[in-house]
């Protein structure tokens, strides 16, 4: 199975029942399996006119009190900007699925990329926060996108499943467990009656109960600014308010949504930072690294965003250097130096999309940083 | 042997990946060995140059890459060009007889096997199963996996209703490549 | 309701403050948001009467009825309506709604929203969501410009009208919206002004009923931008040409209905028909290929 | 606002929230008996608002509270509102 | 005059004469003026059918050879991130006014923010450069517009002008030289002939020369990664070519690209690091410090992007904090972060936006950073 | 051109290989990037042929006119003219050619695009500039589904036909194009599919003559996706049913030319009427008001 | 005096932002003075609290909010209720009399003069002259700006075809303002 | 390919460059006249090309040219032909 249609079996292992897309290489394979699968499952997919249309459809649909996704690439995400801040002022859970290909504009539609990573971090005007995971292979597609819909529930945030045309594209056997040994976790529904719930009233958690329409809640849910009634309240405290719980819900939260996967990091003196096939592409070069001699340790981010500063943190005080091999032209290798501040050196081993880097340069790269 | 690294290469429209595919399906499931399917097809999936990097190995596979195949499957003239190079020696290739006229000079002990698929796919009707043609004829003269196992794995892959049309093109490629390989081990001998 | 005012003394029941009367359409409004913000003489809040109207009429059980809005004046109705109600964004309501439509066929779902929202942003929605039949209904006030920003041009401002961007006059043709609505397939369409507020109401009971995309134009003055700024007069001007100028024509062909700057306006239904909506069709479509083995989504719905 | 007497043929009378009138005068133009005026005072934002000047006229038809935009006054039926007051009255002593 | 006014008179001497655009609070004032203005001067407004089709409108003109402009605030602008992108690989000299709103989502509508810092700079897919200015007056707003006019002819990229609502609706006096004292930059126009001219080749400078529509050059031009002819040529090679020139063209002349401007800087200890709106807002704070004896020099941001790196690196080495009050809740405190690399302390202000800071909040900042 | 063969003995004149005859389509293309990138039998090549036919007679100077595309096979057209072209994103191509042709009016801008990028995601521009009869031409190569993303469900996909987002079958109803366009206030609307060449062609030309909005479809075969999935077989057996099923009614009420999954195809001329256009209307109306102030934009218009 | 510092305040429709401007108007192009105007309006620039603030200096005006201010020009009771208490000692409040019915405690020293403007306004034909009624009523009374400088600003900021009536609402609110101020002079007397 | 010789009749021919074509067979099935059909050989696509094989009938009305959607055959007429080729030789020398 190829990553694309495992991602749709995740998303359908982990209760999505509606998605709204709008075809774009290389994501499209995701949508089309959904629409094979979903007449007898008891779900709906619907092609819209545009991926604005889509990303706010789901948006709707997830008020009615589905699990909702949309399935893009860049261009089409670049189209679902405004929604995304209409999703993370309103707290709508949603995945947003990017298959990134090589870009900027139309650029590369059939080769690999990840450089939308800023982009699903900064895209859409405002302060906000979100989600982003990253797969590297179809068995992943599967598994992370389970975690992604569970997140989205948890934090009511949209959820970026950042995959890549390799991935997407890439075939390998993919093990679906039985359904009961998956974890899905349920919409946060309110135990209150109608009178006494406010849409965005919330406890020390900072994520407020739901509903859904329908259940007579009488909810009015707004872009604008609003208080815990849900209500337009167009002023600073309203905003203050606000805003702090919008963006302590994941702030606050950082620590618990580190998902990392480290190996040979206890007596590395150099790190690689990677996410998605990245990931997979570094493999060879670590290992030559290490024959050669050299402490090579290797970090991958499952969750990029948020960014797991405080690993990056730790580990800065105790190797020589990080080497950051990204199929962009330096994104998340500026976080990686943030966390860093100064206290060992960062090296940057971008690449401008289209295919993957060679292995030997990312070994370069090493063998500089152990110089 | 613990790992196989096949490529794939030819035009957007031939069934290039499907091909890979097949061989990749028939390595993982039905032979139990772990597998990886890579495509790399040119800017609009159609038309242009258009390949499939398999690995098939017996461990799980990190480096998804193909970088010194064991086995190439040509169905262009490009192809040839690009990726007979890469080659690893003594590895095989197999060819559209009538698509790849030149062939590169091979590496040192390869052998490069040639079959007429575009035209026994059209014999058979459509010239479209031309790339199952080649996955007969990958089945017939690779020895790398079993005839069952990639029989299987090609009725599994292709549209229901065209499933009998398939397993006669898989069956022309089988036959020619087993005949090749007696009539070649009859002239070696 | 302590500061309601009542000539008591006109019937012979004794008037105590508790007993003062509250205003009938309250319990579909949420009252704690009166005031509303729409200036004085703006024709949405009439719509918003008529539309409570249709409501009380229409029997539907106010649970089952959501009502989403874009941004603009208009675009705030949603948020007065003591209903399931969503503020979506810039004229994306009618896909918002197609979302909530889909995923819960049980709700009525209601687009009200402006002429600016519903068919210069949003425009391409409302063209497909009328192609597909989608079972919305759509109310779009139409007061011929951008009231929420300042009275720009839209693709409803009349030709030879003044507006902040044609300052010399708007030089552009305007869409003939029940028309537009008719060529891409709505089933019902209707045109009323804030004039004729009992036909509204009735057009607004008679959307609520009907299965399929409906569209009603409402038009309405934005005394505070496009008569000021046309030298109209306040509202109640407006109202005024509504009532000289309007033709009742039931069933005129849409073709026929375009607007101009303070010309003739035909109101009326215009178009009744039925078609199967896109969620029937895709029940129907499924059911005639899976069989026994596809389970109508949404529900059995009773053949009405 | 003090209350006006009707004379005794009143169908009809109104209810208006002074406070959130904005003076527009649908009510006053559009009311079909013409027995509702303007008042004299300003309300706190500084409008006009109406009041019934002619209340024997008014037959409580309601179509001032439909054209209101500000959902400042409606009209009632007295038989209508004899019934809803003692609706309430009855509801009160329920509770 | 108000800022919004003057933006509009500075784009007609920076001699723009086509804009596109869509109204949204708080900027249609702008283009309100524009099309007031235009029809006696020999230029073009179109008020388009939405943001996306105002920000591509533009895109052809400037290809039909006239200078070009749109105007929107945040909303519009996450609907114009996939034309920024095509501006940016297509090499389009346009600026887009960013009036900046309270968001995420419609937020404030009429209240101040300056939260889009990051979207302009990350907002569509793929890696890309772009330029971004920020006035502080309504003088300014005339002055930077001819410079971001100029800008955007130099350096063939989207050039941002991020003013926010104040600024936008503040009204001062404003100075409109002659037009001959107004220096303008022209379109860097061909000398070759058809034949020999490619629209993507480059000498050193990086920067292209430029032809229009209808000139019989017979250009080719596309969102696809191209060639120097302008053609479609999806390979990594390719790609890698174009990108490095797209990327370079600005990151080499990041240093030519500073215009920051400093106040007590020579004996600062604390360096306040301002830009908009925010920079007048500092302004009695640091006097208010600098009464209590404390040294507090101000670093204002005229360009915020490229990001004034150099000048941050140089004053860390010496300074002991700085103070970054910015109407967001943190944005380009990150790259004041980054530039910084641990050598000293970086105090964030954040506002959630809806009006600007209180002096005092950044007083209190200021003296937690001399503590 | 080297590699063209020729039956060269049928005419009195020996070829030597530096005379070999180029196709006289060449000058109108970008040689260097033929052979073009679409599949065998896609009718797409066979309408630019006649667009490179309606040029050459259409006499205009091909250094005034500029081609614009949007995204998807037909989309590649821009690419491969040897005109001014661009080759916009997704959808846009009609607000990216309004800001070509209003900045520099002495350009004929034509769009050419396929169904999916004009009327799903690029709805909105089509309408909005058709209302404002922006001088353009417009080309929709209809190939009833989206070719370059592999064949997914279009606004232009009949009813009942597979596509890949409609495995078991369409069950939506698609827009008809002629109609649409003449709704929203097109001066030229014709069909023709590419087995018409001739007519297609003398269309193409009439549209190149034809001052405001005009719409063309050419209905095109996608024999990789659309025939194929739904076994139609290749390219030529779709230009047959083309042949088969075309009725010409030049003139006919565009309400009536809707298309149905392999049924009757009604092509021909269906609108050419006079409207002022855009420009000419901004250009008329500032005249009036400013008088002798006002120059003119884009310089004086020969009348026709 | 190096600066002045004003607030207008009142409802949206009322034409407080203009009233503003007039006044910044006058200032800074006819008086020769820096002025800025800040304008702060509820969420949709209608119905809502609305407000003005004008700096009024010799020098370049660096922050330009008001937080103190030295007059206030008041159109709405809420408008009075949130500004009065940030007046300057000594400072002046003008306010439209029917529409501030409950002036909140003036600080030490401060003036508070009404008119009926909203009034004088419908008087003259139209309700949206009383923010130039109010201007006017400012030049009769605050003595900061001569009545030329303001007259001229006010011509040059109501639309052509309205500024007759807009120098009768000045004119009406300026004699109000001056007999006003001499009656009190008288009281005092 | 090797030229065909024609029928006396013959009044126009066409030109193919074999190499870009991809066998459609449009030319071949709207042909007016028939008198072209497909090779035996592939060309280096994998394609059979088309080959004047009645060029007798061949009226060089360049339909075949006008639907080829690859730009890969022309029809011309003998007439024509004659003078483009004397065009082009006059400008070669010219040259
Ligand atoms: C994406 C986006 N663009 C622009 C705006 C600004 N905007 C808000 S309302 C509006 C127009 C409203 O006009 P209409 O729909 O006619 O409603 P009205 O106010 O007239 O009722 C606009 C352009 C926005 N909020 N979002
Ligand atoms: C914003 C965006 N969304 C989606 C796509 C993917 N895409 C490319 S072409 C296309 C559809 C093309 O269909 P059509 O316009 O009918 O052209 P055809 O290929 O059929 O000629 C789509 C959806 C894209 N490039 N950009
Ligand atoms: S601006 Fe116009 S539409 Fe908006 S509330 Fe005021 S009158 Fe109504
Ligand atoms: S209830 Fe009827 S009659 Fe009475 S005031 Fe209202 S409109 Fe007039
Ligand atoms: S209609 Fe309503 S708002 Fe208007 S005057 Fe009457 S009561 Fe007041
Ligand atoms: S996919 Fe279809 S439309 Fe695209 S090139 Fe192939 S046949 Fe033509
Ligand atoms: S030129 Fe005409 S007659 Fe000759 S082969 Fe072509 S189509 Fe047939
Ligand atoms: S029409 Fe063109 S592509 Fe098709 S067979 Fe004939 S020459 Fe070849
Ligand atoms: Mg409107
Ligand atoms: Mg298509």
């Amino acid at each position: 199975m190829d990553g694309d249609h495992a991602a749709c079996e995740g998303a359908l292992a982990a209760g999505c029942r509606f998605v709204a897309g709008y075809p774009i290489t290389p994501s499209t394979e995701v949508v089309e399996r959904f629409a094979q699968r979903i007449p007898l499952i008891g779900g709906m997919f619907i092609q819209m006119e545009d991926e604005i249309a889509s990303s706010i459809a789901i948006l709707g649909a997830a008020w009615a009190g589905k699990k909702v996704m949309t399935v893009t690439s860049g261009p089409g995400l670049s189209l679902m900007m405004e929604h995304i801040g209409y999703a993370a002022i309103t707290e709508t859970p949603c995945v947003f699925v990017d298959v990134q290909r090589g870009g900027p504009s139309t650029g590369l539609p059939t080769l690999p990329a990840q450089a939308d990573m800023m982009q699903v971090r900064w895209g859409s005007h405002g302060d906000y926060e979100i989600i982003a995971l990253s797969p590297n292979s179809p068995q992943e597609c599967f598994d992370l996108m389970i975690k992604a819909f569970n997140l989205a529930e948890e934090y009511r945030v949209p959820v970026f499943f950042m995959m890549d045309e390799v991935v997407g594209h890439m075939t390998e056997r993919v093990v679906i467990p039985e359904a009961s040994a998956i974890e899905v976790m349920e919409r946060r529904w309110t135990s209150k009656p109608p009178g006494e719930y406010k849409p965005y009233a919330a406890d020390d958690d900072m994520v407020p109960e739901m509903v859904k329409a329908g259940d007579g809640y009488r909810i009015h849910i707004t872009g604008l600014t609003h208080d815990e009634r849900g209500y337009p309240a167009m002023n600073p405290p309203t905003q203050k308010r606000m805003m702090e719980r919008l963006l302590g819900k994941i702030r606050n939260n950082r620590e618990k949504l580190i998902d990392v996967r480290g190996e040979h990091l206890e007596d590395a003196e150099i790190v690689v930072v990677s996410f998605g096939i990245t990931s997979r592409v570094s493999g060879p070069a670590i290992e030559e690294a290490r024959k050669q001699g050299l402490k090579v340790g290797h970090l991958r981010m499952v969750i990029a965003w948020p960014f797991p500063a405080s690993v990056i943190q730790q580990l800065a005080l105790r190797v020589k250097a990080f080497v950051v091999p990204e199929l962009n032209m330096g994104q998340m290798v500026l976080e990686v130096e943030r966390a860093v501040a100064g206290k060992t050196r960062v090296i940057s081993v971008p690449h401008p999309g289209g295919t993957v880097h060679e292995p030997q340069e990312i070994l370069t790269k090493i063998l500089e940083a152990a110089r | 042997m613990s790992k196989t690294e096949l490529r794939v290469g030819g035009l957007g429209g031939q069934g290039v990946i499907l091909c890979g595919m097949i061989i990749g399906k028939a390595a993982s499931i039905y032979d139990g060995k772990h597998a990886t399917l890579i495509q790399a097809f040119g800017p609009e999936a159609r038309g242009s140059a258009c390949s499939a990097q398999v690995t098939v190995s017996d461990e799980p596979i990190g480096y998804p890459y193909v970088k010194q195949p064991d086995m190439l499957v040509l169905m262009s003239q490009d192809a040839a060009t690009q990726f007979v190079p890469q080659l690893k020696p003594g590895g095989l290739v197999l060819y559209e007889s009538e698509l790849v006229p030149k062939m590169p000079p091979l590496p040192a002990g390869a052998r490069a096997l040639g079959i007429p698929a575009t035209r026994f796919a059209e014999e058979l009707g459509r010239r479209l199963v031309l790339n199952i043609v080649m996955v007969g004829f990958f089945a017939g003269v690779s020895g790398v996996l079993g005839y069952e196992s990639v029989e299987k794995a090609v009725l599994d892959s292709v549209p229901k209703g065209t499933q009998d049309l398939n397993l006669r093109a898989f069956r022309r490629g089988y036959d020619f490549g087993c005949e090749l390989l007696a009539k070649q081990t009859q002239g070696a001998s | 309701m302590s500061n309601e005012s009542c000539v008591a003394d006109a019937c012979n029941i004794e008037l105590t403050p508790d007993l003062a009367m509250e205003n009938p359409v309250m319990p579909f409004l949420r009252k704690e948001r009166i005031p509303h913000i729409w200036c004085p003489g703006c024709g949405i809040g009439t719509t918003v009467n008529c539309f409570v109207r249709g409501l009380e009429e229409s029997g539907l059980d106010l649970n089952n009825v959501a009502i989403v809005s874009g941004i603009g004046c208009t675009g705030r109705v949603a948020g007065y309506m003591n209903l399931d109600s969503f503020h979506t964004t810039h004229g994306r309501p009618i896909p918002f709604a197609t979302g909530l439509k889909l995923a819960n066929p049980k709700l009525k779902v209601v687009v009200y929203s402006g002429d600016g929202d519903l068919f210069a942003i949003g425009g391409n929605h409302f063209f497909h969501a009328a192609r597909r039949n989608m079972d919305l209904m759509v109310v779009c006030v139409n007061n011929h410009t951008y009231g929420m920003t300042g009275g720009q041009v839209a693709p409803t401002t009349p030709r030879g009208a003044t507006v902040s961007t044609m300052p010399f006059g708007n030089f552009e043709d305007s869409f003939n919206l029940p028309f537009i609505a008719d060529a891409c397939g709505a089933v019902y369409v209707a045109r009323w002004t804030v004039y004729h507020v009992k036909q509204l109401a009735r057009a607004m009971k008679e959307g609520l009923a009907k299965k399929g995309f409906v569209f009603i134009e409402a038009m309405a003055p934005c005394p505070t931008l496009y008569s000021r700024r046309n030298k109209l007069g306040d509202g109640v001007e407006q109202l005024k040409y509504f009532k000289e100028k309007s033709v009742v024509k039931h069933g005129a062909s849409t073709k026929d209905v375009g607007l101009t700057f303070q010309g003739e306006i035909v109101v009326g239904k215009f178009v009744d028909r039925e078609r199967q909506t896109w969620l029937d069709s895709m029940n129907e479509h499924f059911t005639g290929y899976f069989g026994d083995k596809y389970q109508r989504y949404g529900g059995n719905h009773v053949k009405d | 606002m003090a209350a006006v007497t009707p004379a005794k043929q009143a169908r009809g009378t109104v209810f208006v929230r002074t406070e959130v009138c904005k003076g527009c005068s649908y009510c006053i133009d559009f009311c079909p008996s013409k027995c509702i005026e303007f008042s004299k005072d300003f309300n706190a934002k500084g409008y006009h608002f109406p009041v019934l000047t002619r209340p024997e006229d008014c037959s409580g038809c309601d179509l001032c509270g439909v054209y209101c935009p500000d959902f400042a006054i409606f009209g009632v039926r007295l038989k209508d509102l004899e019934k809803r007051i003692q609706a309430q009255r009855a509801e009160d002593k329920a509770a």
